[in-house]
């Protein structure tokens, strides 16, 4: 049932080591915000969860399973960038998993197998607020419609472990708090945990369970190639949220930190947890 | 006008390779000293470029046969004066055939060669000869220096063309020569040819290029050890090797003596031949598009006869500078 | 105003587009006019009159030989050779390129031999080309395969390793196979590309025709030019070439066109 | 594990970069041996002892008439005229993309000469070219330069103007002129794609170079491969071809070096 | 002084009217924030400010003068992406600007000019905390470093109006907070006008002197085309604030939304003013 086990893990580009011994464990249907400064190792991370990459050193497993030395459909991803296909449709992208998992020669469907996918990529596209732009290209859609979509299209799969690259940083403060609620529903819904990184400590704390810091312990100039991120801190956020219902704390609606109404203390608050 | 500095063009076949020893070997400095003037020997390897440039007006003198100075500069009203006749074709071009042993088998087949080229002119002449006419084959256009690879090619079974390649190719499994330049002696002449004007406005420079040539052909035709210097140099020049070039020039009827070219210049015969050239020309219409007879470009012949229209004479030959040459006036 | 921001109206557009050609026209006109007093039958820049001529006997009229009409009887012999020549190098091109792009194993073995391939002179090799394919029309198409094959191989490869890494990975959390990632995801994001890359390359698909066409053939547009420099006719060379550039330039025009409806979002990037 | 994702080790990379050329070499010993078997004077595929003798003669021994080495008095010739060729294409290419770029004006003026000149086939052009520019060396350079440039202007032009708009209007912020925009701003950014744009013209321009050699002179590769050509003298060819496409790679790795060097900036993008 | 009028501004695009009759006075030394839903045309208004378009009706006036029609050194932007010149390392994209302006024919100084440059140019980089990576080249920056080079850039120049579209948008929270800082110092000390586009409420209110929000009035998809945006609210920040010294209600030290230790009220609160 998706739970992550990160088992001391270093990797390192050529002479500089990145990640500096990372051990972790991530609960099933768990919401892990990772954050830290710029450049510490947070899409190396994420990298290394979706197989995009090999560890130097240490192990992923996923339910006690070594983690596939490839990608594949288990685990979704949205990235900062390049993350939808330009040359296919807005719906031809949400549409494109499914089609490709069922068809293995072509990777299209047609018919009424085709009308089905299109029907249940329409009802995703609508819940992301994408409805309209259908028949649209990614190059027609602003920054934050495009990680939508790549969202959108990522869901579709309902992969086991979905992981988060700073989606929501292009998005407008409106449509970021919609997103919000969206990704809060369908983590409830459906059983995947989920690694977002985020530079939003606001949006973590809104979104999360667990808040992940990555820090480098020595960040001299001369020390940096020679000394990786490892975990800084490692937060529960209090009161605890799990997924499939709200607890008794948390309300329907999650205000967001754009709302110009509501800048009074925010809804969660922290405890800090282990060494 | 009158100038001082002149140009000629040669390019690379047996009967001219003369003009590139000279230049290589200071005969051509020598003769230009004696006269006050300078000319510059560019060698071409594109045999048509040359003439093209000739014609143009970029040289003033070309090697060339007696077939493309008819075709090219006289018809493109370049009026021009053959200085030299160096030699005729005595076997160089030839008609070849696979797995026919006469000429009659060439009839019905696909014949690779150099189209309105002196190729193309044997081939009609022997098709003439067979009572056979151009209907009876199909000309395929072909470059000349693709013609041996070209021959070694399932589809290619009968072509026309000239040495070196001839002589490579008659070597070749199946390969026949069934007609050859040595049975139209003296209808393709290879000439060093001057713009008109020029020469008679600069007597000098036609006497310089006749005083090189018979100088260089001299030694080429000597049989001693700077004679064969000489032709091994010239096959290097032109690809080949001293056996190689002294075989090209067995089937080339050259004049090394000034006197033997003066008489066939003056001789009655060269008239018929021109005839001939002239003809075929007129029948490809490649004397140009205006021309309504054979006769439209003149030819003034060594005997001072004119063949064709006296009013627009643009092809002279003059065997003044061989006389003297053979006189020793130069 | 910097000059840099100085645009000229459609109007002046037009009149500076216009006035090189002009140039050029004149230019042609004058020295035609000098060399003509000089010879009346000179045949190195013929008479617009001469021109027009020709061309009416060209393109117009039968050929009393044959009883075709030499323009279209080269055209149609050009452009076939010419289509199959850029057809099967566009094919094979989108094929290798697609496989070194996608597979490593195919990088590693065949994108060594593209690179020296894409520096060999074809014109060269044409004899050895000539005895292994045949003087006709093989050996024509094979001449222009090679030339433009190689450079449009590389072309392809390039652009379709330049796909963001991320596509790919994206795609295989989509459950695509490599097989799928090749049609679906690299395949269609190459073939605008497929399509400016063989624009690029009709100059030299031209050149190599005209270069086969030139060493044996009985009809064609570089045949045409080739035969008749034998007597030096520019009436006849310069209508050609001319023809030839304006079936380039509306090749080019067709090909973006097409590019435009068939990828409309290739246009989109900016 | 998918094929897109199994990449060879460095040996087994290596194996399969040479085993095409192995392959090639192979067909090469068989044909030669084959045809060798059914006429012992074959000149099509000499005998590996043949090319070795051959190479002997042309690279390290004296030529007997004129006492050069002909293989280096050749590429020496040749290689001169490359040069200038590319030299002055790649001047003429860079001022007037530069131009087409950066000022209205030009663009509206010479962007449709370029366009359609970059169309005209340049060898039918030869004989004008000669009788313009003589028969030196000034016309083989002037092919090269007209083959070349048009195509390298355009590049450069697309490439010039494909920078973002945004950063020329940042340049008039900090007070630049359109003189400072074109030589701060656009010049270096482009000299990269100037490179690259002359690797990719390197086969054209060898090719302009041979076409324009086998009409005129008396040294240069060209020259040798079209002089022996008569005489199907493929042990002379061969090594010739071998030895051009040599220096074409050579070259090519020599101006990526270059561009590596000079400009470090331009690998960052990825 | 820098003062800013815009009269009865309209901007199209073809057949879609982006910006419609928008007037607005922006007094000298002003610091306006300008806020809006994506792609309502505030891209588009600093792109007239700054000369780069021009206006379909109306006018702008700079100081009673008509805006010049090009841009120019007298206003400095940094541009939500493209804001530097890749082929320059750090310190030469700073020292650009002062080099061009003085030598007009190479663009480039040399020997104790130079050195004059660069060390003022070493001195920008410092303050934007940039220094150390004076020798690379944009692209081996994130894009929080490139953002603050590109403002480096711009104020090198001392522009009388600074336009800002979105700088601080890819910061980490420390380093936005820095450049807050680094902002208001400039701002203070420099007498430019400032106006900055962006998405974030809080940032404009830790800034501005005063708050623009464009919207268009009517948002019906038949609509988009036909009508544009125009001024929906205008909103003076309250305690108001002036350039050249604190109020005595701004202190030296103005916390910033992701600062963690500090999610109570902001400082600024509003007051709508005019209709
Ligand atoms: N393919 C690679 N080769 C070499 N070094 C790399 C590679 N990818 C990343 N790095 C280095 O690894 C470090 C971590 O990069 P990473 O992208 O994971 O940071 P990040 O935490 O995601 O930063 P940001 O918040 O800016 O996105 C950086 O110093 C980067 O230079
Ligand atoms: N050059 C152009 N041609 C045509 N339409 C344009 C052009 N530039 C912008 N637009 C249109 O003008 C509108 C406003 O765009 P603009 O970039 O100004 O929005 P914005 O408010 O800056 O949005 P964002 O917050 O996403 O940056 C958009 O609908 C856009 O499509
Ligand atoms: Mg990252
Ligand atoms: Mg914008």
């Amino acid at each position: 049932m998706s739970r992550l086990e990160i088992r001391n893990l270093w990797k390192e580009y050529g002479q500089q080591i990145v990640l500096e011994n990372i051990s972790l464990t991530i609960a099933p249907r768990a919401f892990v915000a990772l954050v830290g400064p710029s450049g510490c190792g947070k899409t190396t991370f994420l990298r290394l969860l979706l197989g995009q990459e090999v560890p130097t050193r240490g192990e992923i497993l996923l339910d006690g399973q070594p983690l596939p030395r490839e990608p594949g459909p288990d685990r979704g991803v949205v990235y900062q960038r390049y993350s939808v296909f330009p040359h296919m449709t807005v719906l031809g992208n949400v549409m494109a998993g499914p089609e490709m998992k069922t068809a293995r020669f072509l990777g299209r469907r047609f018919g009424a197998a085709r009308r089905a996918i299109a029907e249940e990529a329409r009802a995703m596209l609508a819940e992301v607020g994408l409805a309209g732009a259908e028949d649209k290209y990614p190059a027609q859609l602003s920054g934050g419609m495009q990680q939508r979509l790549a969202l959108a299209q990522a869901l579709m799969m309902k992969p086991r472990v979905l992981l988060l690259d700073e989606p929501f940083g292009a998005l407008d403060p409106g449509i970021r708090s919609d997103i919000h609620r969206l990704m809060q529903r369908l983590w409830n819904e459906t059983p995947m945990t989920v690694v977002m990184v985020t530079h939003d400590l606001k949006e973590a704390f809104t979104l999360a369970t667990r808040i992940i810091a990555f820090e480098r312990r020595r960040d001299r100039p001369e020390e940096r190639d020679r000394y990786g991120a490892s975990v800084g801190s490692d937060i529960a956020v209090w009161p605890p949220r799990s997924a499939g219902g709200p607890t008794i704390w948390t309300s329907d609606y999650l205000p967001d930190r754009d709302d110009p109404i509501l800048w009074g203390p925010t809804t969660g608050t922290t405890r800090p947890q282990g060494a | 006008e009158e100038k001082k500095d002149f140009k000629i063009a040669w390019s690379i076949y047996a009967g001219w390779m003369p003009w590139g020893y000279a230049a290589d070997h200071g005969i051509v400095k020598k003769w230009a000293e004696k006269y006050g003037i300078t000319i510059e020997v560019t060698q071409f390897n594109d045999y048509v470029e040359s003439i093209n440039q000739y014609t143009a007006g970029a040289y003033d003198a070309v090697t060339v046969t007696n077939m493309d100075a008819l075709s090219i500069p006289a018809a493109g009203g370049v009026d021009t004066t053959a200085v030299i006749v160096g030699d005729f074709s005595n076997g160089n071009d030839a008609v070849i055939l696979k797995d026919g042993a006469t000429l009659a088998d060439i009839k019905g087949r696909p014949v690779n060669l150099v189209e309105f080229s002196v190729s193309h002119y044997l081939l009609a002449r022997a098709l003439d000869s067979v009572g056979m006419s151009e209907q009876d084959v199909q000309v395929i256009n072909t470059a000349d220096p693709d013609m041996i690879g070209a021959f070694q090619t399932p589809e290619v079974t009968a072509m026309v063309t000239w040495n070196p390649m001839v002589s490579a190719i008659v070597k070749l499994p199946g390969a026949t020569k069934v007609f050859d330049s040595s049975q139209i002696p003296g209808e393709i002449l290879d000439l060093a040819v001057a713009n008109t004007e020029t020469v008679k406005d600069n007597p000098d420079f036609a006497k310089a290029m006749a005083g090189i040539w018979y100088d260089t052909v001299t030694l080429m035709a000597a049989d001693t050890a700077e004679g064969a210097a000489a032709r091994a140099a010239m096959g290097a020049a032109s690809g080949t090797d001293q056996a190689g070039f002294e075989e090209q020039l067995a089937a080339t009827k050259l004049y090394a003596k000034p006197s033997d070219a003066v008489a066939f210049v003056t001789s009655a015969e060269l008239g018929a031949k021109m005839d001939h050239v002239r003809k075929f020309l007129f029948d490809k219409g490649l004397l140009g598009p205006s021309a309504s007879s054979p006769d439209a470009v003149g030819i003034a012949l060594g005997d001072g006869t004119v063949l064709g229209d006296g009013a627009n004479v643009k092809l002279r030959f003059a065997p003044d500078w061989m006389q003297a040459a053979a006189d020793g006036k130069l | 105003m910097r000059l840099i921001n100085l645009h000229p109206d459609r109007g002046t557009r037009l009149v500076l587009g216009l006035a090189p050609f002009g140039a050029l026209m004149l230019a042609y006109l004058i020295g035609s006019a000098v060399r003509l007093a000089a010879n009346p039958a000179d045949k190195l820049l013929p008479a617009l009159t001469t021109l027009a001529a020709s061309i009416e006997r060209l393109a117009f009229l039968p050929d009393p030989r044959t009883g075709d009409i030499l323009l279209w009887a080269d055209t149609l012999a050009s452009l076939a050779r010419l289509g199959w020549g850029l057809g099967l190098a566009t094919g094979g091109a989108l094929a290798i390129g697609l496989a070194v792009a996608v597979l490593p194993l195919a990088r590693a073995a065949l994108s060594p031999l593209v690179a020296f391939v894409s520096m060999v002179p074809p014109l060269a090799l044409l004899p050895i080309l000539f005895i292994l394919l045949g003087l006709g029309e093989v050996s024509k198409v094979a001449l222009i395969v090679i030339g433009v094959m190689p450079v449009m191989t590389r072309d392809l490869a390039l652009a379709a390793h330049a796909l963001p890494r991320e596509q790919i990975v994206k795609a295989e959390t989509l459950s695509a196979s490599t097989w799928l990632i090749a049609i679906r995801v690299v395949l269609p994001q190459i073939l605008p590309r497929l399509i400016d890359s063989l624009r690029l390359q009709l100059g030299p698909a031209f050149l190599f025709l005209i270069a086969a066409e030139a060493i044996s053939a009985d009809a064609g547009l570089g045949y045409r030019i080739f035969l008749v420099r034998r007597y030096l006719a520019m009436d006849v060379i310069f209508p050609y070439v001319a023809w030839i550039t304006l079936l380039a330039v509306l090749l080019d025009i067709g090909l973006t066109g097409l590019r435009r409806r068939l990828f409309p979002w290739s246009e989109l990037r900016a």
